[in-house]
């Protein structure tokens, strides 16, 4: 798996990426576990994907992300399994020469996992 | 022919199993295994509208055809994030 | 200076920032020196500030963005002085409940910063 | 009166210098300050369309009348980031 994981995420290994000379923006994305789900408190959020996939159209995406959008550098990571509240569910980050191609990179790779990407949060407890 | 049906989240209760081989005449479409799942499933009715459907790891339409082995997936609404 | 530093810009400070419960989605930006400026290849880009203005502004714009957008933590640092190809010039990264308001409040920041905080680029070198 | 006037960026050697008093008749705006600013430094006038005034840290409209002590900038296009 290359971009899903069942281990805990850390944007740490996104933020050693060097950026390239000509990239003048960074945007990056982190989504986390709320204590709050549909109003419940909760301390896990478990989560499932129909992997190959899911791994298949996140390459796919990425790839026309980074020629949409002008990316020199895409980082992506969904993590699968029961987490926590307060850690990270997904990062998205990218590198773009300019602010527009980065918030429109790092939002376009989002709204398509929240629209086609098979992963589901499967229960909250 | 046989293909390999794959279910996941909600749906899996439904179907009963992750996954589960199912029989189809030669030339069956999506739209024909879905008619055939609701008859044996009619729990399914009620999800059916919001599901659409993966051929070998694709979004399918409808009037896609099937061949033998395929892995067909029910991909209920996702929710990642 | 709050917001200003003549001081290299880094954002583990940002990062140590522990997130709200509620909050679901972290967005950062980050402004970087590039190697073309108008075509030339630089080593440094400067930068000025009308100090004490630029303090004011973004003290109110800040304010204003948590309460448009629900923000639950705003960092924003813009360095001055001469800044090398590669280093970072700002930084904004704001918490906020869902991805939308953060992206957006994240955003508003860096065009009212673009349009309206009296910080330039004085000489490229 | 005595304004001080401070002035930034590419406009620095066009004044001479980035601060500056100014002495101007009581009840003075800031459209009066910049006809006097553009009689002593014609060079201003090309620069003038594209900058904002702001008088004591607040962008001011050219009808503001200034007071005594005010510091007054003039603000070219700002280009943080």
């Amino acid at each position: 798996m290359r971009y899903l994981t069942y281990e805990p995420l850390s944007p740490e290994e996104w933020h050693r990426e060097v950026m390239d000379e000509h990239s003048g923006a960074s945007v990056e994305f982190l989504g986390v576990v709320r204590r709050l789900e549909n109003g419940v408190p909760i301390e896990y959020l478990e989560y499932e994907a129909y992997v190959p996939m899911a791994e298949a159209l996140l390459e796919r995406l990425i790839q026309q992300a980074r020629e949409q959008f002008g990316l020199s550098r895409v980082y992506f990571r969904h993590r699968l399994g029961a987490i926590r509240v307060g850690e990270i569910a997904v990062i998205i980050g990218v590198h773009a020469p300019h602010r527009a191609e980065a918030f429109a990179g790092c939002q376009f790779l989002l709204e398509a996992l929240k629209r086609d990407i098979p992963i589901w949060k499967v229960s909250a407890r | 022919m046989t293909i390999s049906l794959l279910v996941f989240a909600h749906l899996k209760p439904i179907l009963g199993a992750e996954s589960r081989p199912v029989s189809l005449p030669e030339g069956a479409t999506v739209r024909q295994l879905l008619d055939c799942l609701l008859t044996e499933f009619p729990a399914l009715s009620e999800w059916l509208p919001s599901v659409r459907v993966a051929v070998n790891c694709e979004y399918a339409a409808p009037d896609t055809v099937l061949h033998e082995g395929d892995e067909v997936a029910l991909i209920p609404p996702v929710s990642g994030g």
